[in-house]
């Protein structure tokens, strides 16, 4: 009696670790580093085959303090004549033609308190990988940094940039 | 010079293969160096109570045991102590890619490694002599399992910064930066895998006494059995819950799918040596002793496959670390051979500029991407700016082979910077 | 702003979270492709601004709005406009919480049974055609009224009311200025208020008018009065029987008995024409009409000293530019016109017309009716005369007197149709509910002085089902013509706007916000006879009686229409650093007699009405008076004055008795004297001898490029709160509400403190000092408080862990801790400013002098390879400033404005003493 | 071989100190259940208050602008001060070989350590964002930030970490050979616990030397942080700018108070103990006489302190100060003060009396006086300082809610829980030293 009650006891208790680390897994996947999209679009094809530069599509990157994603008009700027039967583009297109904006999944987030302005750090040359990484190999589009502040400051300690808080703390 | 310094970039295959080598190392030594704590620790506390209350059968169980773990003192150094500076020197060629720590942060546990060993080879040749043991080599004894468990926590925060490359930077200015919870959680579930497998070790080899020894006798094996089976369930319970704990801990970058299948197969092995041990029947043969620490020994292959994986994929994508701001301005800057008409500069430049973020999207001068290569386009144009302007102003389908050029969104004076660039580039100016 | 940036900007204004009120949550902005680029100019994530107008009060204000993605998140002054140039009041500062107000009317509504129930504008519009139709065959009267309505949207009001056969009443305002309009109206034939330039007058003698409050346009002549003052040679006389923000900025305040004022100007004008004859003399029947009498009388009758009444007609004969002013208060009583007339007189006789008062460019007041008006329509709808009554975003259900009866009387009315933003007093009562736009959601004009066009132009579509002003009433001309709307309002507009000022100017109106015609100079005569007949005609001055209860119009909230901005009731009332509920100020003789202290409740009882009030006691006022401020008093007992139909404010032989009760009244101010702890010092350097040298191991804070500093010129400071409301707006202030008030944990970063001595009072604007040697930084443990390259204490919210020492250790006392978590119900959290974070709870909060002001122009400067210059960008309590008090900018700058001051020989610090060398400085004491 | 079996002669002696001591850690009775039930409960309600003031934010509490610290504060003071005595009369009584120690000492080490713990919690309890408290300890991040050794709270911090791993350890080595005993004595499960908390222990005379030294070191060690950590606490004070708190005497004036009302406690808690458990041949009258004449010392430089304070204020020409103490002396707390000064001052007085100081009634009543006044002077030192500082326009007061109030209560409940249950499960006097001197 007491032996099954045990043998119960423990099974239950390894598996909900089972469980715990699929779980985990999960959750990974759903919220992780790489979200899955709306619209699959291929950094590999445009910005790696084509060498597009970021700043075709990420237009404000040197002028605002967010790069922002690139309003439908620039991808239909090509993609009225171009690659018009593949799917995803077709979506782009029903998108365009609804006026409904795509709602991008987040890849890069940081928190409310913080300022942080891409203009400053493009204009400061700092290149687009060393933070995003190789976005041009990518696929789908990975997180390569956690934005923690400890990772921040030793950059700025490196290049000798402000390090009072209210540089980035708002 | 930093001895441990960065190689230059290795071709990718020969980096994976030394990286399995490297896996099948680590494979060997962390479960030896486990085994050399665990059983020296189980020695020592037997050693410890049996004094106080004259027990004769774990003073016994506790020599044995310290026999067991280590085989005899040269032994003991040559294992524990050859692989080290080949893992840690790989780890830092290898594992780390790009990243480098200072020497010093690889040989301080080696040195704490060493003095271990020789401490506790110290202890057991004591223990083996005489029960009764004197203050000295017990207290000898202490430190030097101390001396292994410290150096062991070390190397596993040596390893721990290779899974979080975002810390290099931090660790190189302030040694401090190495501290890493997951770091800490993974030697956690170190410890505990060694401990069982020094359990299984234990039910494997010890006890096997002949009649009429002092001490000896069946009860003096019940006392074995109950050692090894505590300390494999003691294992098996406790890793679950630490390789959990483990997947919370990790950088986010070093996950992937693999991680996870290879962490769950950790609780379905622990559940197996708990099956094993909790069945344990009370009689001779019922010894699962080499079941259980090949268990554990699967366990072990888990935990550094998915360590491995994780590296992997903390590396994957990552550019290279932030240098000194120069490095990169430099890279920017024009080149020029022939020098424009003076006047023309600033069009030009303005031009160059527009070409590079509008035109250069579909179109190269030499080569065909989406539109046809300019060489073969432009120079029709040469000395007729307007034509020029004009079809880039509304653009017409002109070669079937080509989708049609969009109407790029540019401005009057954008329009007639970039067609005199044109124009200019083809003619040869650059 | 186009139709294409709305489209662009589609996904952002529809539901988007901006900020969530858990400070360290990660940032919720969202990742989105529009359809479109933006518009020129406009950068996603900076900020942009567009022109508009104040709508919070008549005196039509230009605003620049600052928008952050489509969002408008703060108003500032046009600089230049010719109402307001750049200053903003705290009305105006606050009134972004009317356009993002939860509990606005979020679509049309009807009355079924008790109830409204939301309708569609369909129905809601077909229901008035129907009524219309009706009310044409039963021979009913529709009635048309409006609060003050200028410009264009008049002139459609009018238009409208002739199509569909719709009487348009006078417009009602509660302050409608009656005597003044008809003083002028008998005198000189303008029946208007002229454009006072005091700005040109070396004397000012102002008699109960509160200029600085409510008075036709306050903010302009708070800029007019600060800018005569920089000039040097002007000086400001006050008359008033209480104690208001006017009088207590005035060089000189003299208390008289109420009432009494036409007493002391019958003086003044006989003094005046005795000492010097105007250019055109007056005729000898004005003259013999002028009623004689000698200083001792008028002394004894006002209760002025009379050496003081011979020093004010002294000034004002003598002075080279005098300007005599009476309204407000001073006229809106019994005898009101001879106040009027009298005052007229004198500017007349002194010469101020026209350089000084000014008919040409005259106040737009001119369709602005009485009480009397008021009480007529009441009676016609009580005999059931009324057809439809149109109520156009006024509330006379609140303002008017009980004895007219209007609430009852409305409900006689066969239909009654209710315009307005909100559901108010009046709305409550109506059939028909028609939500309308804020100002910032439509296109509009306003002409709030003759010949000046202020532009209203919608920033952000629509948040609710509301129509523009002007577009309800073309949707209802098109639903009662059955065609449909003749256009919208905005062509209508633009082609109105090119009509009159052709393309060019409707251009520069579009982009400036504001047009200014170039009117004749209208040269004014004096009709002698009808003088002479106003003067004769006065009956006796018929005295209050005593006690008296004075309705002093309210700072925050102008007459009530401001009281559902939430921010109003949270900022202190400048006298009395009361925040929430009604209360009677009451002077210490009166309260001492009736053995009173704060807070207890009392009963006011006039003739018909009587209500019960918390006390509060005033010092500086006379024995004899209380006031309270009108707006907080529902439905006053307001008696109409029978010769200008203007309403009363007086209110004679009032009873006091107390309840027994204690009221909770939030008073912020523990202490109105400062215990000579010099916080405002006389002589400015009393704490000099007291600086001790110090020695520290610590290295010195040192400063390389900027260190910033903000000067405080407490003469130019007149208690206004405007740089309070801009603090809340910009730095996402929460409001803490009444409970937390009561606790003493009010959240303002920015506060004025009042300090009286001997019935005088002075304002102190307390804010962070931004010390130079914080004590909060150093005990901070965890570096939350730090101090920054430029001068600053940073907070570092995210790094707060609330141990509160900071605040125990800030003897300035200026942090601010939050004790709970603040909401921000939808959509108030849209007015979120994103450049600062919303605190969470249990961290302390502070003002850094608007770091992301200074970070933004720093950016700024930074990409055309710069130093910050000297003015370029200013704080939020500067910028919003009508005196130009506060001057910010960088102290390493030699050249800099506030490196002047700093080193002025008028500046000290508060505490100097204790060594904290703050960064804010403040400057008394005239300039020799 | 234990000293107690060496001497044969005593045996019996020994042996039944033994028995009387260990008499005490037998079954439970009803009254002790009772008292347990009781201050468990607090302890749990005090829980829940907690709970709903982190869920909350700290506006439940009455703490206002510009009261920012209070009840909380207040009670750490408070306990951190009880804390002393613990220390100070096993430590300092040891090095001065009294003997009359041994009666007290363990009642009063376990009293440090557990008033200790309750006086850890209150900084966190205090805290506005409470689940961040780690940021006060200076750990490596990898945010690379350090906490502010400049400020007192950090000095707290490790003034208060040091002396509970001191007195915890000292506390423990003391009972090792009582747990030997206890080891002895016990069957069960308990044997175990006892013989694996008694490490080993032989009772040779290595044994005995080791610990002899250690004890000694110990006890040199743990003198000083007594001094030491409440001049800490008191820095928080003196080294703001707080008038009123800003004073130069703080350090001494703390440290005395604190030993004073640690002294009260004690007598607090040994008087009913001694009752309860039938110790009085081990805890005489003597005993009580000459802690009680501490008590009276310290009490009387503590009312010296008072003396010295508002003597500074009112000829120290400070108006900020003047107004301070006259608030402090006559404004809306002076109930507080004067019950303060007459608790810590006047009180106490009465024991220059032979006859009421060998009086263990008396010494009850008093000492729990001397508590309360002790509370309340930190209480009237900390809100009238700050509802009366240099700007007036934001003076302010301060009225404590049900939920400070709650979390008071339950502290002590903690306290006295967890002092009820050393009673059961230790050996409450030390069996070892009482031989010695038998």
């Amino acid at each position: 009696m007491k032996k099954t009650l045990v043998a119960i006891a423990a099974l239950g208790y390894f598996g909900v670790s089972v469980l715990l680390v699929a779980g985990l897994g999960y959750l990974w996947y759903s919220t992780g580093p790489a979200p899955v999209q709306p619209i699959a679009f291929p950094h590999t094809v445009h910005a790696g085959g084509l060498q597009m530069p970021c700043v075709y599509c990420h237009t404000f990157v040197e002028r605002s303090r967010s790069a922002g994603a690139p309003p439908l008009e620039i991808c239909m700027g090509c993609h009225r004549s171009i690659a018009t039967d593949r799917e995803e583009i077709r979506k782009l297109t029903r998108h365009y033609e609804e006026k409904r904006p795509i709602e991008w999944k987040r890849v890069y987030a940081l928190p409310d308190f913080i300022y942080f302005s891409h203009k400053r750090h493009v204009k400061a040359g700092v290149e687009c990988a060393t933070c995003h990484g190789d976005v041009a190999g990518m696929k789908r589009v990975r997180r390569v940094n956690e934005l923690v502040m400890g990772w921040c400051v030793s950059c700025h300690r490196v290049r000798g940039a402000s390090r009072d808080c209210a540089t980035c703390h708002k | 010079m930093n001895p441990l310094a960065l190689p230059p970039a290795l071709p990718p295959d020969t980096n994976l293969l030394l990286r399995y080598l490297l896996t099948s190392a680590l494979l060997l030594y962390l479960p030896l160096l486990g085994i050399v704590i665990a059983g020296s620790t189980a020695s020592l506390v037997l050693n410890f109570f049996g004094r106080e209350n004259r027990d004769d059968r774990s003073l016994r169980l506790s020599r044995e045991w310290i026999e067991a773990v280590t085989v005899n003192r040269w032994i003991l150094l040559l294992l524990g102590l050859l692989p080290y500076p080949a893992i840690a020197y790989a780890c830092q060629r290898f594992l780390g890619g790009r990243t480098s720590l200072p020497a010093i942060a690889w040989l301080v546990p080696f040195g704490a490694l060493l003095a271990g060993c020789l401490l506790l080879s110290l202890y057991r040749s004591a223990i083996c002599r005489s029960t009764e043991l004197p203050a000295a080599p017990f207290g000898a004894g202490m430190a030097g399992l101390l001396a292994m468990i410290s150096a062991a926590f070390l190397s596993f925060l040596l390893l721990g910064i290779l899974v979080n490359p975002a810390k290099l930077p931090l660790v190189r200015s302030n040694l401090v930066f190495i501290l890493s919870w997951h770091a800490l959680v993974e030697f956690l579930l170190f410890l505990a895998l060694s401990f069982g497998l020094a359990g299984g070790i234990a039910l494997r080899f010890l006890g096997r006494s002949k009649a009429g020894e002092a001490g000896g006798g069946p009860d003096y094996e019940a006392r074995v059995r109950t050692a090894g089976t505590s300390f494999g369930m003691a294992g098996a319970l406790a890793a679950p819950a630490l390789v959990v704990l483990y997947l919370i801990t990790l950088p986010v970058p070093g996950l992937s799918t693999e991680v996870f299948v290879m962490a769950a197969i950790i609780p379905i092995l622990a559940l197996a040596v708990f099956a094993l041990l909790y069945l344990l029947p009370g009689k001779e043969e019922g010894r699962p002793g080499d079941r259980v620490s090949s268990l554990f020994i699967l366990m072990f292959l888990a935990v550094i496959l998915c360590y491995q994986t994780a590296v992997a994929n903390a590396f994957q994508g990552l550019s290279a670390p932030p240098g000194p701001l120069a490095a990169e301005t430099v890279s920017k800057g024009g080149k020029g051979t022939v020098k424009p008409a003076a006047g023309e500069a600033a069009a030009l430049e303005k031009g160059k500029k527009v070409f590079d973020t509008v035109c250069s999207v579909c179109h190269r001068f030499d080569v065909k991407i989406v539109g046809p290569p300019y060489n073969d386009v432009v120079p029709k144009y040469t000395g007729n700016v307007e034509k020029l302007k004009a079809f880039i102003r509304n653009p017409v389908k002109v070669n079937p082979s080509f989708p049609a050029m969009p109407k790029p969104s540019i401005k009057e004076d954008e329009i007639d910077a970039v067609a005199r660039y044109l124009l200019f580039t083809v003619k040869g100016g650059k | 702003m186009k139709r294409r940036d709305f489209l662009w900007l589609l996904g952002v204004i529809s539901g988007s979270t901006v900020m969530t009120s858990c400070g360290s949550g990660k940032s919720t902005a969202r990742f989105t492709s529009y359809l479109l680029p933006p518009e020129e100019g406009i950068v996603p994530g900076e900020a942009n601004f567009l022109p508009s107008t104040c709508t919070e009060c008549p005196a039509g204000c230009g605003v620049l709005v600052r928008l952050r993605d489509g969002r408008p998140v703060k108003l500032e002054g046009i600089p230049g406009h010719p109402v307001n140039d750049g200053g903003l009041c705290v009305r105006g500062q606050s009134s972004l919480y009317r356009l993002y107000h939860p509990e606005r009317l979020r679509g049309p509504m009807a009355r079924e049974g008790g109830k409204h129930r939301p309708v569609s504008w369909e129905e809601a519009f077909s229901r008035v055609a129907d009524s219309l139709t009706a009310s044409r065959q039963g021979s009913l009267k529709n009635l048309f009224l409006s609060g003050r309505t200028t410009g264009s949207l008049s002139r459609l009001v009018d238009a409208t009311c002739a199509k569909l056969g719709i009487e348009r009443l006078p417009e009602y305002e509660v302050y409608s200025h009656t005597a003044e309009k008809e003083a002028n109206g008998l005198l000189f034939g303008e029946r208007d208020i002229p454009h006072y330039r005091i700005e040109n007058a070396d004397f000012l003698l102002t008699v109960g008018v509160d200029l600085l409050e409510t008075h036709v346009t306050p903010v302009a002549y708070t800029r007019k009065i600060s800018s005569a003052r920089a000039r040097g040679d002007f000086l400001w006389y006050h008359v008033e029987p209480h104690l208001s923000l006017t009088g207590a900025n005035a060089d000189r305040r003299f208390v008289l008995r109420p009432g009494r004022e036409r007493r002391l100007l019958s003086f003044l004008l006989r003094e005046v024409l005795d000492r010097k004859t105007p250019k055109t003399p007056l005729s000898g029947e004005l003259l013999a009409a002028l009623p004689r009498t000698t200083a001792s009388i008028v002394s004894g009758e006002t209760g002025i000293p009379s050496e003081s009444l011979k020093e004010i007609a002294n000034r004002l004969a003598t002075a080279k530019r005098p300007l005599l002013i009476a309204g407000g208060i001073g006229t809106a009583q019994a005898g009101g016109l001879e106040v009027a007339s009298a005052a007229a007189l004198v500017q007349w006789g002194t010469g101020a017309i026209p350089e000084r008062v000014d008919f040409a460019r005259s106040e737009n007041y001119r369709d602005v009716g009485t009480l009397r008006d008021m009480e007529e329509l009441s009676a016609r709808m009580g005999r059931g005369e009324a057809g439809i009554v149109f109520l156009f975003r006024t509330n006379p259900v609140f303002s008017l007197p009980q004895r007219l009866a209007f609430k009852e009387n409305l409900k006689k009315a066969s239909l009654t149709v209710g315009m307005g933003d909100f559901l108010d007093e009046t709305l409550r009562e109506v059939d028909l509910i028609l939500p309308l736009s804020h100002s910032l959601e439509s296109w509009g004009d306003v002409e709030p002085r003759r010949g000046v066009m202020s532009l209203l132009q919608p920033v952000l579509p629509p948040l609710h089902d509301t129509l523009s002003d002007g577009d309800v009433l073309l949707r209802l001309l098109g639903k009662v013509s059955g065609r449909g709307a003749p256009g919208s309002y905005e062509e209508l507009l633009h082609a109105a706007w090119g009509k009159r000022l052709g393309e060019a100017g409707r251009n520069r109106l579009l982009e400036k916000g504001y047009a200014e015609e170039t009117l004749p100079k209208k040269a004014v005569s004096l009709d002698g006879k009808r003088a002479a007949e106003t003067l004769r005609s006065a009956g006796p001055t018929e005295d209050a009686g005593k006690p008296v209860l004075v309705l002093a119009p309210s700072l925050r909230t102008f007459d009530g229409r401001s009281r559902i901005l939430p921010i109003l009731s949270e900022i202190p009332d400048p006298l009395t650093t009361i925040t929430y509920g009604p209360w009677v100020s009451m002077s210490e003789e009166d309260a001492a007699r009736a053995g009173l202290r704060d807070r207890d409740e009392v009963t006011l009882t006039a003739a018909d009405w009587s209500t019960a009030l918390p006390v509060k006691i005033q010092p500086g006022l006379a024995a004899g008076v209380f006031f309270a401020y009108r707006d907080l008093l529902p439905s006053p007992p307001i008696r109409t004055d029978r010769r200008t139909g203007g309403g009363v404010e007086y209110i004679g032989g009032v009873r006091i008795s107390r309840t027994g009760k204690t009221a909770e009244v939030p008073i912020l101010s523990g202490s109105f004297s400062q215990l000579g702890r010099g916080l405002i010092p006389h002589p400015v350097h009393l704490e000099e001898g007291r600086r001790h040298d110090r020695w520290t191991l610590y290295p010195e804070h040192e400063h390389k490029e900027y260190r910033w500093a903000l000067a405080v010129d407490l003469e130019r400071c007149n208690g206004c709160a405007a740089c309070v409301a801009a603090c809340h707006v910009e730095n996402n202030v929460p409001v803490a509400g009444k409970a937390d008030h009561l606790k003493g944990r009010e959240m303002s970063w920015l506060r004025i403190e009042p300090f009286y001595e001997k019935g005088e009072v002075e304002f102190l604007p307390m804010l962070c000092q931004q010390c130079h040697y914080a004590p909060c930084e150093s005990v901070c443990p965890v570096f939350a408080a730090h101090h920054n390259p430029e001068g600053l204490n940073v907070q570092v919210y995210a790094r707060c862990v609330g141990t509160r020492y900071c605040s125990n250790n800030c003897p300035y006392k200026v942090r601010r801790f939050n004790w709970r978590e603040h909401k921000w119900p939808e959509p108030i959290d849209r007015m979120l400013n994103p450049d600062v974070p919303a605190r969470e709870v249990g961290v302390m909060e502070k003002c850094t002098f608007c770091i992301q002001r200074i970070r933004a122009a720093k950016d700024k400067a930074k990409d055309e390879g710069r130093k910050v210059r000297d003015g370029e960008f200013t704080t939020a309590c500067a910028q919003s400033c009508p005196t130009g008090a506060l001057t910010f900018g960088n102290l390493l700058d030699k050249e800099s404005k506030v490196y002047r001051l700093a080193h002025s020989e008028r500046t000290y610090r508060v505490f100097e003493s204790l060594g904290t060398e703050p960064s804010a400085y403040y400057l008394r004491g005239r300039k020799p | 071989m234990t000293r107690g079996e060496s001497s044969m002669g005593n045996a019996d002696k020994y042996a039944k100190v033994d028995r009387d001591i260990l008499a005490a850690m037998e079954k439970p009775g009803r009254l002790y259940l009772a008292g347990l039930a009781v201050t468990g409960s607090l302890v749990v309600i005090g829980g829940i208050l907690w709970a709903y003031q982190i869920r909350n934010g700290l506006g439940v509490a009455g703490y206002t602008h510009p009261v920012n610290w209070a009840i909380y504060i207040t009670n750490f003071v408070f306990w951190v001060g009880i804390a002393h005595s613990g220390t100070l009369i096993s430590a300092v009584l040891y090095l001065f070989r009294a003997r009359y120690r041994t009666s007290f000492n363990r009642a009063a080490e376990a009293m440090t350590v557990f008033a200790l713990m309750v006086a850890g919690l209150f900084p966190l309890i205090h805290l506005g964002r409470s689940w961040v408290f780690y940021y006060l300890i200076p750990y490596p991040t990898q945010r690379q930030l350090w906490v502010n050794f400049r400020s007192p709270l950090i000095w707290d911090v490790f003034a208060v970490g040091t002396y509970f791993t001191v007195s915890v350890v000292f506390f423990y080595v003391g009972m090792i050979p009582d747990f030997a005993i206890a080891r002895r004595c016990k069957e069960g499960i308990r044997k175990k616990i006892y013989s694996a908390l008694s490490l080993g222990w032989k009772g040779t005379e290595r044994d005995w030397r080791h610990y002899a030294m250690l004890y000694l070191f110990l006890a040199a060690f743990a003198t000083p942080l007594v001094a030491s950590v409440h001049s800490v606490v008191s820095w928080d004070f003196a080294m703001s700018i707080v008038p009123g708190w800003h004073t130069t005497i703080f350090a001494p004036y703390f440290v005395a108070g604190a030993i004073f009302s640690g002294i009260a406690m004690v007598i607090t808690l040994v008087v009913p103990l001694r009752k309860a458990m039938h110790l009085h041949e081990y805890i005489t009258d003597d005993h009580f006489e000459s802690i009680a004449k501490i008590l009276l010392f310290t009490s009387l430089i503590v009312s010296y302190a008072y003396i010295v304070e508002f003597g500074l204020a009112s000829y120290g020409g400070n108006i900020f100060e003047m107004e301070s103490f006259r608030y402090r002396a006559l404004g809306e707390f002076r109930y507080l003060t004067w019950a303060m000064i007459f608790c810590n001052s006047v009180v106490p007085l009465t024991l220059f009396a032979k006859r009421l100081r060998r009086n263990t009634t008396y010494l009850l009543v008093v000492s729990l006086l001397v508590n309360v006044g002790m509370w309340l002077e930190r209480f009237v030192i900390i809100v009238t300082s700050l509802a009366h500082d240099y700007d007036p326009y934001v003076w302010g007061t301060y009225r404590p809610t049900y939920v400070e109030v709650g979390i008071s209560l339950g502290s002590f409940g903690l306290f006295f829980m967890l002092y009820l249950l050393f009673v059961k499960n230790l050996p409450v006097l030390s069996i070892t030293e009482i031989k010695e001197h038998l």
